[in-house]
């Protein structure tokens, strides 16, 4: 069975080490948060200047000044720190989150991302942190759909559509698949409801499976 | 020069002249400074620049201010939301211009126009169509792009408390871009939710020092 | 990862390696992490560089550490004070390396370096003995030189209290380099008078947010 | 009568304008802070992270967290703020301070400023904040004695000691005179116990009086 998103957030919440301190992308990404376990540890960073974010915010809680990047309300937790704009950007820039996860347009095969712009000519361009996050992290972690609506792939020898970052993704999780971007490779790591060999076949980019390809220089 | 606290709003931004770049503090709703916005409304500056994270939501503030005309161009990170429609009006009918800046661009670049920065390598955009047609850098093995610093003539900025010496604490997210921009115009006006005596701030939270401040109003 | 709390100094610093670049805080002994530098003599690393404003004071703490032969290079501002005699020492017998950086070129080569920016177009030094050699360049009329980042394999600073995540205030003065040197180095030790429970420390006022403090030791 | 430096100290207060941001450099300069009138609104900046320093301290107020650049130990007053060292740099570099008294070795008729190192081959380099200091308040005093102790003037048609900053004095504050650097001339507003004539004999810099070259576009 292929994964809904609330399963591609609970997967990637698996893969996300205690302690570390995340960024979580505006949409789906923010998903993850609800499957961290309890004592995980995992501090969260929201880009408009808080350490240590809580979970949404609800009823009596809700505060205009206390707000995430998607500009939802939400809470602080315990050991929680705030700083402007500027020290909250150097962070991020600075390498200093361990993991960041961010939804896509499209993937390349060597791990640029592309997921401000559609590249439509009408479109008003609008890029918030992203490219900031893209390039920051650690570790950046995609979540998205393998395919389009339209059953194009989202994984692509090529991006398309304007870059956010070269070369900066690191993991993608999809409802079919989780892809490790290696410098060699791009490494299926496992499957969900379809075969590596149907993958392969659905997908223009060279797939590698994990049993022969994952190595301790995996990114 | 210490900072003057004023009556009224309308001292508060008095003598901002036409073809300014004015800074507006705030991420969404959050630390923006409406009523000086409403101010300058009133005031009547025109053929403005304005660099603010957005390009106004709804149909007050920023996106009053645009309404009106009185904006020539807006410096942004996301101009597109859901109630940016004013904007989004202007934009397609070629009334306004808009330079998209990465987020972290943009409050790094206030911050060396307030640090006496000359200018500074970022690695965020690059190979993106943003930083199109900008120098680059490799550096220790990296590309960067050189990115010059962006000052105001004004800043108008939403704080919480203020002294009578215009030192100012902020809360919670609401701080975002506030202590950046009031380190990079000439003139910079506060609007805070109280005024408190001098000596009643913890010297060792004091998020933005008095040096930076010129004009403050409770609003 | 969040900071683990040491029981000791010795563990605190445990594993610096030789020929380590060790960021060390304080001005004069204002916020000097005496207890750390103690505890790297002890733990023997050598062939260091230490960067830090001054060059030791006394016979004990980084002089100290200077006295024993570990330090191959300081980079400072201040070498010279009424009490840096061990340092005058071994300079003027030709076994200490020194490069003297402008105070504030120091600490924006230290930020830049946390902040990951490439190299920074800095007005201080221009035109003197300490920029010789360095590339220039005329900005909007202004001549300006080009730095690069310090960054340390280790940070050792001194500050006030830490909860037990790491989140760090500074008491008065002694904060000075502390807040830089934390956000710049691979592994950040903290020393501090007090460590008070998680959600003690107000989150307006941390200082440095726990994600740049690796270990903390109570001194 | 020439002036004694208490009388030079208070001479350069009498300049210092209501509410002023002033750094007041180690040693000389300092004294100024002792003429300024007790409502003045003055605030004094101390590059190693403060704003709104008091005087020095006595018995019991004695706290070596709290010091200056001088590592004097210090007090606070009501509306001070502390920062770390890369934000009172920046506040430096930046132009926000609007005065910083400077000590001198030499400064040319250009003002030209040399205070860091006399060019001794055997001296031991340290220059400090002084280059930050140099080119970074919006006006530069600086406070000397206008001849050397064997008699040569300080005043001079080329610094022959290393620079500390290029064209960044804007008055001379000496015991027998008080000069304006202006773009083109060298101006002496008043001097102290000696005629224009005989200070125009015995300095290499050609001055010009106060009444006719002083002008708007005095620096």
């Amino acid at each position: 069975m292929s994964l809904d998103k609330n399963q591609i957030a609970a997967r990637i919440a698996r893969d996300i080490p205690r302690g570390a301190y995340v960024n979580l992308g505006i949409g789906q990404p923010t998903l993850v948060a609800d499957h961290l376990p309890a004592d995980s540890g995992v501090v969260l960073h929201t880009e408009n200047g808080m350490l240590n974010m809580g979970p949404a915010a609800t009823g009596d809680d809700i505060d205009p000044d206390l707000i995430n990047a998607g500009k939802i309300p939400v809470t602080e937790l315990p050991g929680s720190a705030y700083f402007h704009h500027a020290d909250s950007f150097a962070m991020m820039r600075g390498g200093h989150l361990d993991v960041c996860v961010l939804g896509a347009f499209q993937v390349s095969a060597r791990g640029d991302l592309a997921n401000w712009h559609t590249g439509a000519p009408d479109a008003i361009p609008a890029v918030g942190g992203a490219m900031d996050l893209a390039i920051g992290a650690r570790r950046i972690f995609v979540m998205m759909t393998l395919f389009a609506k339209d059953g194009t792939p989202k994984l692509v020898p090529e991006c398309t559509y304007p870059l956010t970052g070269v070369g900066c993704v690191n993991r993608i999780y999809t409802d079919l698949a989780t892809f490790l971007i290696n410098p060699d490779a791009v490494v299926v790591r496992e499957t969900f409801g379809i075969s590596f060999a149907e993958l392969a076949e659905r997908l223009d980019v060279p797939i590698t499976a994990a049993m022969t390809a994952a190595s301790p220089g995996s990114r | 020069m210490t900072a003057r606290i004023c009556e009224t709003a309308a001292e508060a931004v008095a003598g901002v002249e036409d073809g300014s770049t004015v800074l507006v503090g705030g991420f969404g709703m959050a630390g923006m400074p409406v009523r000086l916005v409403d101010a300058l409304i009133e005031q009547g500056a025109k053929d403005l620049t304005v660099v603010s994270n957005n390009a106004g939501n709804g149909d007050t503030g920023l996106a009053a201010l645009l309404a009106k005309g009185r904006v020539r161009k807006v410096i942004c990170s996301f101009p597109r939301q859901t109630d940016s429609w004013v904007f989004d009006g202007l934009y397609r009918a070629g009334k306004i211009e808009l330079e998209v800046v990465p987020q972290g661009n943009l409050a790094e670049r206030m911050r060396a126009a307030g640090a006496g920065i000359g200018a500074f390598f970022s690695p965020t955009g690059v190979g993106t169509p943003l930083t199109e047609g900008k120098e680059t850098r490799e550096i220790d093995g990296r590309t960067y792009v050189l990115e010059y610093p962006i000052r105001g003539d004004v800043a108008l900025i939403g704080a919480y408390r203020s002294d009578r010496m215009g030192n100012l604490v902020y809360r919670k997210t609401a701080r975002n871009f506030g202590p950046v921009m009031a380190t990079a115009a000439g003139l910079v006006v506060a609007q805070v939710s109280e005024i408190v005596e001098t000596g009643a701030l913890d010297p060792e939270a004091v998020v933005t020092p008095s040096i930076y401040v010129d004009r403050v109003v409770r609003a």
